[in-house]
């Protein structure tokens, strides 16, 4: 098993499928000789030229609407957004044309492409830089939904990603990107569309996504030190979303948290809450509790992010409080 | 704004193109007046957009299209679609929300598309579709075609951000698209020239993409047709794109639903005059056509759609089940594994 | 009482800001001479004349962009997108931009403006001119969210959302436009993050928005034939949120339902659904059941849009089974 | 593309006001300097954006602004907002997410602003200032003031949509707007070239907005000054948005983190040669200017600098309470009522 990190883990994902389809190409701001501004296209365009991995300029309804056009006449494309935020500038592009042209041409054309983007917080970029957006994408019918917590899931769930035949949100963690771990050698292909328990224990459930997934599991270790066994949900992928591993996981501890980097009001946690209440009422013990960013926002300076960004103190705070 | 003479280069269509233009024409005004009359009836939920006076321009484009190149339009994309061969029947059956409709009916008048005739969508976004078609372009490049986008729209498109977007990448990556401004000089109500920078809105600015303006007559269908062929030929070269603004105007409202009372008395008249189809008709006789030719074209239109909306009235509103289907690629629309 | 339509409200609600407040304008497209698409601005026009109500080239980005340059130098702008689903071409300067800049300037700058917009289905426009978009910006931190249901909250709600200093989306209802019903005479405003109850009922409560209030009351006296005693919330806002006023309506019947016109995965009711279950736990005799569109984009032929959106059947089915 | 040569009435600034440009000059070179001190010390947090190499924009434009007139820029917006006045020391506190900073350091380093001083703002979306820097021309213009709005961005700006409908929304309306696109040849390390279809990605496009070019030496204060005095004597009379695109090179990378290896060495050594700092100082001593009073400025800017630094670097960090506050005009963040 190699070592690599999570924005290794992206270029080796994507190189994987560019070797074995040349129907997959690669297109974006600066993803050329730069490699992408965050360094997670190293090496593809050295190993496969410029006209499967190309510059464009700013012009993000461009890159998303080509990736559509190319998409729909046999092309795989991969379309680099810099950071999920600027994802608003071409909303229309992803949530109107790319999420709805299959169904509304009933079938006619199939738009296999995916849209890998910097998501999430940490790094004291300030409001606009910082988003974690996976809730935006969840709320537009026609959009799958996916969100790596590990280098191993970067490289499989894009790979996966990449050979789905429907439009792919692939929201990479921006914290997560340094993060260095062991990935499978040979082809490395994820499902979409399941869920993976990271931590079994019998008495509460916290169910997270990419970043938050490390900090359930270290608050998970620190419960354990007060007498609480969490099990640890990560859900990877939003759409198609796996049920049946949530309510599993749920119905056995009887108590469950999100925990969300989005801001409080409609964070994925939303909708996960409110279909583990429709479909496991009997089965809880007590409510749903998210645990999410204050619904502002995003503040820049460090003391002020840290705080809004859901911690493990904050995690075992919570799970302590409603648990005691 | 000089226009560029594209065209003194021999580019006329031969006689039997030009027939088939008129017929094209012809079918279209027709086809176009029968959505009017279901319209009237209440057959035709929401509305649709005409292009009553406008066809000379989706004729003489579409005449320079191969099967493998692609047709974008907008909302107002009628003559487009059938222009590249769709169904007249099943054009019918979506705008009156049957199941046998070229969407199932899921997609309504503002999205008509034939994906097998190359006609890849009518899109209702303003805009939305210019890059798309540079990406169809591009995807033409890559896979080493000669394969031609043609992408329409309208003088109020010239000014939202994805026009720029999408006529900057189409030059930069030389990407063989035409792009035909169809200028009908309103937007929805608004004369365009209250809210335009410009005079031309698509050819005073062909140049800040590094684009010869092109500007031309949009009611001539021998002017589109030679503008286009000149177009399509650089594209298939291999020479990128070209933007051609065509002057045209709409015989009615924006859409069925507008009465269109904000356009000078003297401005629809002097349109009128220049209807298209009444234009070509009479250079073609002046050229020594035998009227019987064109009489016969006439009438079997106008069958040909009574046909086909007869058999599109005739046709079942699709099953509710079909709601949840074609969402993903598989059928389904499934949003849990 | 006067007798309006709900695109007279709103014409009549502006008409009222503007006449006392010279700082306000109009903005969009084809609002001027024409007075919007959809008739919902009439008179203004020619009441105030073309330096306070501009016709502008379609550019929603411009739009909303030239609204909140406006709104930080003194002016109270109403922005018009004609469409809901439009925000997407304009989705940055609404989520990242007018949401944002007051908290990212800590205050230096106060964004006093309004975009109205026609949002919902039901009228056949297919997938690109239907969405009930309120989840959209709902989810935004920043943006406050208004969707009336009769004339007099459209002619309220807009002039307090006019008055109001920070970035308000209102959404009118597009199939809501030729309801008539009286409004007060005189000045009229109401507060923002008012819920009101529409019925009360002893046994379920059906908390509704826009379009669906008008079907959650006809189900209701549907299902009082049955039986069954629903109150009927009409939340109005979604930020501020009137939670006081439901969680004493669910708490009041223990068993609750939201009437949602939008797509299912995250709709405005998973959080409101969320919170119940979070903060009324111990008050619900069953889980709070979502009723929604299914999550696919809306398609166009009648049958079709018409079985997708909650109807009164629909509405009164899953009540009685979930009753039974 | 010929550049129109604006300034050939005359507009060159006064002594008083050259000199003054200089020191605003040398204390923007000399903050930017600290700034990239404080990051290499692990003490600016993310990144910052420097315009080391492209002073004499900034100050050139704001020595034509008056209190009352408005400044949109980039998040490479140090030199722009220390022109307006704003405090260093609030700006360095911002930086570096201290409790005193311009923002509270709920902005950081992309979102200076100091709205006493005119500086409404960094933007750090590319483009979407522009728009807004529209909405505020506009509403000086309906306010019947004099006021004028300045707003910079990048060469990479003049691709993205909202470009584009600004630049139309501004000059349909004549807004009083000065657009300046700071052409340094780079995004972020793409150079503009390759993706542009056009060389001067500002200037060949002035016309698609009825605009005439004006492409002027960005590095040259005096140039930058006249080309501004006449823009914004347009916009005061009335007449209109000017777009400016000044040619200019950043010294270092396009952000901290960043050591600009793709440049052509010979590229960046014939820049660094035309520093508007250097070329400025020779100019004042050859007209006859005291060294002193230069060698003064220099002096001084560098101790206010430190000045500033230090009385940041004191500060404490925002409280924690802070994270609520001021998201609705109100001061709360409250969602529910
Ligand atoms: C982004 C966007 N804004 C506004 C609209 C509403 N709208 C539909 S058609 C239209 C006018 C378009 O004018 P033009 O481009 O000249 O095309 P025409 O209808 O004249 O063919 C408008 C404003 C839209 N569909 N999309
Ligand atoms: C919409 C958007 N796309 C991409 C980015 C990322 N980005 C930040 S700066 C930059 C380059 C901008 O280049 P230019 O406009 O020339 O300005 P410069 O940095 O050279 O001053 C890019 C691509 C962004 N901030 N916003
Ligand atoms: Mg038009
Ligand atoms: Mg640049």
């Amino acid at each position: 098993m190699a070592e690599l990190t999570y924005r290794q883990a992206i270029a080796a994902g994507i190189a994987q499928e560019m070797g074995r389809d040349p129907s997959v190409v690669l297109l974006g701001e600066d993803v050329g000789a730069a490699a992408g501004v965050f360094k997670t296209y190293s090496g593809l365009y050295k190993q496969f030229g410029p006209t499967r991995v190309r510059d464009t300029p700013i012009s993000e309804e461009a890159i998303v609407g080509a990736a559509i056009g190319a998409a729909m006449t046999g092309l795989r494309p991969v379309a680099d957004i810099m950071f999920a935020d600027f994802l608003a500038t071409c909303w229309d592009m992803v949530a109107n044309q790319a999420a709805k042209t299959r169904y509304m041409l009933d079938g006619q054309v199939t738009l296999p492409l995916v849209i890998v983007t910097g998501n999430g917080g940490g790094l004291r970029f300030g409001a606009q830089h910082s988003q974690s957006l996976e809730n935006w994408a969840m709320a537009v019918p026609g959009l799958k939904v996916v969100a790596p917590s590990t280098p191993a899931d970067a490289f499989g769930l894009l790979a996966a990603s990449i050979r789905d035949p429907d439009p792919v949100l692939f929201f990479g963690h921006k914290a997560l990107y340094a993060v260095k771990a062991s990935v499978p050698d040979g082809e490395h292909v994820e499902a979409l569309g399941r869920a993976v328990i990271r931590r079994e224990g019998k008495d509460v459930t916290l169910l997270a996504l990419a970043a938050m997934v490390p900090r359930a599991l270290a608050a998970a270790e620190v419960l354990a030190e007060h007498g609480i066994d969490a099990t640890v949900v990560d859900l990877r992928t939003l759409v198609p979303l796996d049920t049946a591993t949530i309510f599993e996981a749920v119905s056995r501890t009887g108590v469950a948290f999100t925990v969300e980097e989005n801001p409080r009001l409609l964070g994925w946690g939303a909708e996960i809450a409110s279909l583990i209440a429709e479909e496991c009422f009997e089965a809880l013990d007590a409510p749903v509790v998210r645990i999410t960013a204050p619904h502002v926002p995003l503040p820049a300076a460090g003391v002020l992010e840290d705080s809004a960004i859901p911690s493990v103190e904050r995690i075992c705070a919570t799970v302590l409080e409603r648990c005691a | 704004m000089t226009s560029t003479p594209i065209g003194t280069t021999p580019g006329r269509a031969d006689q039997a193109t030009r027939v088939q233009m008129y017929e094209q024409m012809v079918h279209i005004r027709s086809f176009e007046k029968r959505v009017l009359a279901l319209f009237h009836q209440g057959l035709v939920p929401a509305t649709s957009h005409l292009s009553t006076g406008m066809e000379a321009i989706a004729v003489g484009v579409a005449a320079n299209l191969r099967p493998g190149d692609s047709t974008l339009c907008t909302y107002r994309g009628h003559a487009h679609v059938l222009a590249r061969g769709s169904s007249m029947e099943a054009m019918f059956a979506e705008l009156i929300g049957r199941a046998t409709g070229l969407l199932g009916g899921k997609g309504g008048s503002m999205h008509l598309a034939s994906a097998e005739h190359g006609a890849l969508g009518s899109y209702a976004i303003v805009g939305a579709h210019i890059p798309i078609a540079a990406g169809v372009a591009w995807s033409a490049q890559y896979r080493n075609t000669d394969q031609v986008v043609a992408c329409f729209f309208g003088d109020g498109a010239t000014n939202i951000g994805a026009f720029h977007e999408g006529l900057n990448l189409a030059a930069v990556w030389k990407l063989p698209v035409v792009f035909v401004c169809e200028n009908n000089r309103y937007m929805e109500y608004t004369p365009i020239g209250s809210v335009t920078a410009v005079a031309h809105p698509a050819a005073d600015r062909a140049r800040a993409y590094g684009l010869e303006p092109v500007l031309i007559d949009g009611n001539d269908a021998d002017v589109v047709f030679t503008a286009a062929a000149e177009a399509c030929s650089r594209a298939r070269a291999g020479d990128g794109p070209t933007l051609i603004e065509a002057e045209t105007y709409r015989h009615f409202g924006h859409s069925n639903s507008d009465p269109a009372k904000y356009r000078p008395e003297a401005e629809v008249e002097e349109w009128l005059e220049r209807d298209p189809i009444t234009i070509y008709r009479s250079r073609l006789l002046a050229e020594g056509l035998d009227e019987s030719v064109l009489t016969q074209i006439d009438v079997s239109a106008d069958d040909a759609v009574e046909q086909a909306a007869s058999a599109a009235l005739a046709a079942p509103v699709p099953t509710v089940d079909e709601i949840e289907k074609n969402v993903w690629a598989d059928g389904s629309g499934s949003w849990r594994s």
